[in-house]
């Protein structure tokens, strides 16, 4: 177990945001988190990542700082430094010298599709560049516990398939315990090895759906009855959670 | 709006605002006394007093209407009144000797301003072009020697070589007090500075107009002074005091002391309070002149009248 | 707790510090006197020195004010008009750098010889003018560039695009630079009050001047101390405002 | 074109104003010299003037920058500890309520008689210390939320999330800093000039204190001239240097 | 024609990001810009809402200020107005009441789904919830040209479905001539009445491919094989100008 969030609630103001919810995260596994837009998923994500203490219930980790990587809903990239010394930042907080770092961070952009962009400031990138400079900056401190809110939202099908692929292959190598949050059901069933549907309203768990097949995914998989099976399953709960509402 | 707000005047008498050059003090006391005791008001005047201080400008008050007459503090003012055509003129000088002195040290080996060549000096930045002038011309001190008087003594007394300006009436008792030291005092005037100090400025318009409330100011302040000098200071005190709320009775007493014993506002002869002499005059334009404060076609003259002095 | 003990614990250390400092060296008072003597002082004088303080507060209070209407106001001038701009910035350097004490006597002439206040007040308020007015047209220079875009769109004249654009996002550098005037309306009092208070003025001004010519420097500081408190305390009201109303601003 | 025009047009609107209005109500000129007289002592002076200026400025240019590491100093520990921060707030407010008169004999002592100039530099920082302290103070702790978490999450060390995240942060509330600081830093000299000069020294305070004394108003206000250049053209610099930084820090 | 893009290029810092590009929009027109991130599609936008002037070519438009309204790609609101502030904000700028205008904010926020969060300020919504105050500030104003930077991007596919129809039902009142981009094929496929495909790098056309059928859309019409295959045919010409690149 590396994290694990036990009946958690969280209210902004007196307004439920989240809640009762529970998750748990086990090493190397891959959990999707879907749900309505405003149910909490960011939320739990901050929960988990320690950056904000729930209300009620209790969160519990086992990653030491510099071990945990997140990706935003927004780029939060530090606009003064360029798209390389933005993925380089971590690495060099973590006592690599200047030099490995910024070599390191170019193959991480390289990897996101940036090669050649390395010296542009996060204001002269477009929106799906700066997402991908964010997600390069994450994927590149190698983390224990890595956490994405929606980091292909602003992305082309074709590019986010690309990378989606390269998560599992740095999952692969590094076995990083994995939360991400998407609006692609196709995308959730792909990736994850649970997909955790979430309520409306303040979230709770509607449904959580097993892979149908073991990661790494077998060639093809998409087209598969299962595959399609899983994603009429997740779909299902979810138009169902928000008709309930 | 102006007129609304002048002090109504006693019935009959003429309403006249006196600007003096710094806050209420001993250095002022005939002044506050003539008031206490009733001198102008005897005479058809109903007196103000308007405290100056350091960003007032007596000349510019009287020049625009502010003030009917103001305290010139030397004779360097009122020249350089003079020189830029300001239509005002001194009308009586209510001290014969200027305060002003330098001090130094004991036992440093300074037993007169001569032996003060070559030593740091604190100096006012007004004192730069006036009294400094005619040390430098009759001592032979150079400006190497000048450093800033921003009237605290302390950093006279942080350090030994150093000698600093004065007013005889406030700085040694001060540094007696305060310092507790019993420093070198050296009035100017003994040594033959012709300054006149403490005198009354009228703008030419009301020396034209009103001449008669003028010479009764004049008579009014020399018996105030007389009175302040030789007999119960009280009343003025108290009226100092009341403008004043940093001023204490023993500053007053000591500094009443000392215009006293050395003559400053007499020059040790009773019937001299506010008289002023073409001589005098003479005498210090002549000096200044020749050391460059003045052109020396100045026409000194205009910069004063023995019409009203005693 | 203790973090709020912290800088009393500081403040009481490096009065002990200085006490016996000024013990064991036998500094002469007029120097610095102890901390010891400043106490009697202030123990002394405490009513004085509180109704000067309530004075000097009157004034930088007023001047404040007259500084943050004259300075918004220009800084709006500023932003609706480039060429008010240009012609106002460096009327506005000029007026930062012009010592008080050389424009006194025309103020004090303007003003009136029977009203020193007003003079005090128009010559602090000239102190405390650059800080809002700088923090003002920065301010408003700092709106989100698509917020700008977005106002193109909407075709919103000059005035409307001020009032509901630039005014609010100036509001960060607007408290910031009234934070800073607060102190400078403060001290400008206290100097205006040293050249224009002529006699019958009664704040901190005076008291200190005299005070450090007649080599009392416990007296002295004393005053200084009460001016101290005056502006943190002024500077403690602005700062929980800053924080205040950036949280409104900020909405969270 | 006739945008840059127009300020000059407002001057010279004001100037022949000024100039009509003395003629008219023929002011007399130790109240209000007419821009005529003003030119002419300009056009007198200034050679004096040039060496004048060129004084005050080294000195405050020096007064800056020691202003401006102080005070970049103090704001960093303050961010280091709250507590240092507790402990310094008050002491800077009250440093920037003092006034430079009342600590000027103790700086004069400390300086040492024959070093005048050290003195002026020291009173002139002091003046400009807090609006670059309390900027740097606002500005470290600006930096975006959200990127403070990343650096929680990276476990950053205070000093690393100093460097790296809150002083970047802080460049544009330390521009505005110092742009205020500079019009205070030559204001803070002149008035050190005053109350700390070496009497002979050669600065614009002289020359105004000088030509205010013997009521030579237009040679004084000639001096406030030179004064509102050295001023104006200080504060172009850093606004210069501000749109520049800014335009370096959002990266377009 | 309400807008038109002849030949433009734009290039930042000598760096091309846009064209030579060509686009017109006929008055009542759906245009959906697809295309590869980082390709000028949000430069396009900006181009159209005449808030950039290309380096070449030229940029024809026929809506007078305050009849065009924008979704940037980031939710760009006013963080010291509530929600409803931020929606009635265009409608008070154009002379309607402050009752009036609140009203009618008020409704379209309920429209996006965020009824009874009037009072929120941007930084208590979710990323989800800030871009559709963005959108009902754009739809509120009842524009002649509507252009929506991904406007649905952080939006789970269900409320994504019912916006987008949403987006229609305004169309088939007013009109507007809408350009939108979007990384959803099928959702390009559904609103518009014609996808342009636009190559990576400095963005070129690389297809125009006209919708099946008219709008609005007959019931169904998702499942129709017309339907497939112009999302095959748009999905296609993507596929080939990324691997052309
Ligand atoms: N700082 C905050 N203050 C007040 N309310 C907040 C705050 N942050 C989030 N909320 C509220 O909490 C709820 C959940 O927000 P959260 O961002 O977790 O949603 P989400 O599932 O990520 O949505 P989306 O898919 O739109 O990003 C929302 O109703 C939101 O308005
Ligand atoms: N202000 C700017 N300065 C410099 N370069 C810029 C600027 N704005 C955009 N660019 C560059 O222009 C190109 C096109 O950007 P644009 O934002 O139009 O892409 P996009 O198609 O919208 O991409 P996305 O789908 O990722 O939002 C990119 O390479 C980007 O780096
Ligand atoms: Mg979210
Ligand atoms: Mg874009």
């Amino acid at each position: 177990m590396i994290a694990e969030l036990d009946e958690v609630e969280v209210s902004y103001g007196g307004r439920a945001a989240l809640g009762p919810f529970s998750l748990s995260l086990a090493a190397g596994e891959i959990v999707a988190l879907v749900g309505p837009s405003g149910c909490g998923k960011s939320t739990a994500l901050r929960l988990l990542a320690g950056l904000e203490a729930p209300q009620r219930g209790e969160v519990r980790r086992d990653a030491a700082p510099g071990e945990t990587a997140v990706v935003f809903q927004a780029p939060t990239l530090a606009p003064w430094l360029s798209a390389a010394a933005n993925v380089a930042l971590p690495l060099e907080l973590s006592g690599l010298t200047r030099r490995e770092a910024r070599e390191r961070a170019a193959s991480a952009l390289a990897r996101v599709g940036l090669a050649g962009r390395e010296a542009a400031r996060p204001a002269q990138l477009s929106g799906g560049m700066a997402m991908r400079v964010s997600l390069a900056r994450a994927l590149v401190t190698s983390p224990r516990l890595l956490l994405l809110d929606e980091p292909f939202a602003a992305l082309d099908e074709i590019t986010r398939r690309a990378l989606a692929d390269d998560v599992l292959a740095l999952w692969r190598e590094a076995g990083p315990a994995t939360v991400f949050v998407t609006h692609n059901v196709e995308e959730a069933v792909y990736m994850a090895s649970r997909v955790v549907v979430m309520s409306p309203g303040p979230g709770r768990t509607l449904a959580d759906v097993a892979s149908p097949a073991a990661l790494p995914r077998p060639p093809g998989f998409r087209t598969t009855p299962e595959f399609r099976e899983s994603v009429e399953q997740v779909s299902a709960a979810l138009a169902q959670g928000m008709a309930a509402a | 709006q102006q007129e609304a707000e002048a002090p109504k005047a006693a019935e009959g008498q003429t309403p006249i605002r006196f600007a003096t050059d710094w806050r209420a003090q001993a250095e002022h006391g005939g002044f506050y006394q003539a008031v206490a005791t009733g001198e102008y008001a005897k005479r058809g005047l109903d007196v103000r007093i308007v405290q100056g201080g350091p960003g007032v400008n007596v000349p510019q008050l009287l020049a625009a209407g502010q003030v009917d007459l103001g305290m010139g503090s030397n004779s360097f003012i009122v020249l350089n009144l003079a020189k830029e055509d300001v239509p005002v003129k001194a009308v009586a000088a209510f001290m014969q000797k200027d305060p002003q002195v330098l001090i130094a040290h004991e036992g440093t080996g300074v037993n007169s301003i001569a032996d003060l060549k070559g030593r740091p000096i604190l100096l006012s930045d007004a004192s730069i072009n006036a009294f400094w002038v005619w040390l430098k011309a009759k001592y032979g001190f150079t400006d190497d020697q000048v450093r800033k008087y921003a009237f605290s003594p302390a950093p006279f007394l942080a350090d030994k070589r150093v000698a600093q300006q004065g007013y005889v009436t406030s700085e040694p008792y001060t540094l007696q007090k305060e310092g507790g030291i019993n420093p070198k005092v050296m009035l100017l005037a003994d040594e033959g500075y012709p300054s006149y100090a403490t005198m009354v400025l009228a703008t030419d318009k009301l020396i034209a107009d009103n001449p008669q409330a003028v010479k009764a100011f004049v008579e009014a302040s020399a018996a105030g002074w007389r009175s302040y000098l030789y007999g119960d200071p009280a009343p003025g005190n108290a009226l100092i005091l009341k403008d004043n709320p940093e001023m204490t009775q023993d500053i007053l007493d000591q500094a009443r002391e000392k215009l006293k014993s050395y003559g400053i506002v007499d020059g040790g002869d009773q019937a001299a309070i506010g008289r002023m002499s073409d001589e005098r005059w003479a005498e210090f334009f002549n000096m200044a002149a020749k050391e460059g404060v003045y052109p020396p076609d100045l026409d000194y003259r205009k910069a004063y009248t023995l019409q009203f002095a005693p | 707790m203790a973090a709020a003990l912290a800088p009393i614990v500081l403040i009481a250390a490096l009065l002990g510090a200085w006490e016996i400092a000024c013990r064991a060296l036998s500094v002469p008072s007029y120097v610095l006197p102890p901390p010891s003597a400043v106490g009697e002082a202030l123990a002394a004088d405490w009513k004085g020195l509180l109704a000067s303080a309530w004075n000097t507060l009157a004034m930088a209070l007023q001047a404040l004010v007259v500084a943050s209407l004259a300075a918004q106001l220009a800084a709006l001038g500023a932003a609706l008009s480039p060429t008010v701009h240009r012609a106002l910035r460096p009327l506005a350097v000029a007026l930062q750098v012009t010592p008080v004490i050389a424009i006194a006597p025309l103020v004090n002439i303007w003003a009136g010889i029977d009203h020193p206040e007003r003079a005090i007040v128009a010559l602090a308020a000239v102190v405390a003018f650059f800080p809002i007015f700088s923090g003002a047209v920065t301010g408003l220079r700092s709106a989100d560039p698509d917020l700008e875009r977005l106002f193109d769109l909407y075709g919103a004249g000059r005035g409307a695009r001020l009032l509901r654009l630039r005014l609010p996002s100036a509001l960060p550098f607007l408290l910031e630079g009234h934070k800073v005037a607060a102190g400078l309306a403060i001290v400008g009092a206290v100097v205006a009050e040293f050249v224009a208070g002529s006699g019958s003025a009664q704040g901190l001004a005076w008291r200190i001047l005299d005070a450090s010519h007649r080599l009392q420097t416990a007296r002295m500081l004393a005053a200084l101390l009460a001016l101290g408190l005056l502006g943190a305390a002024l500077y403690a009201l602005f700062e929980a405002l800053e924080r205040a109303g950036l949280k409104w601003w900020r909405g969270r």
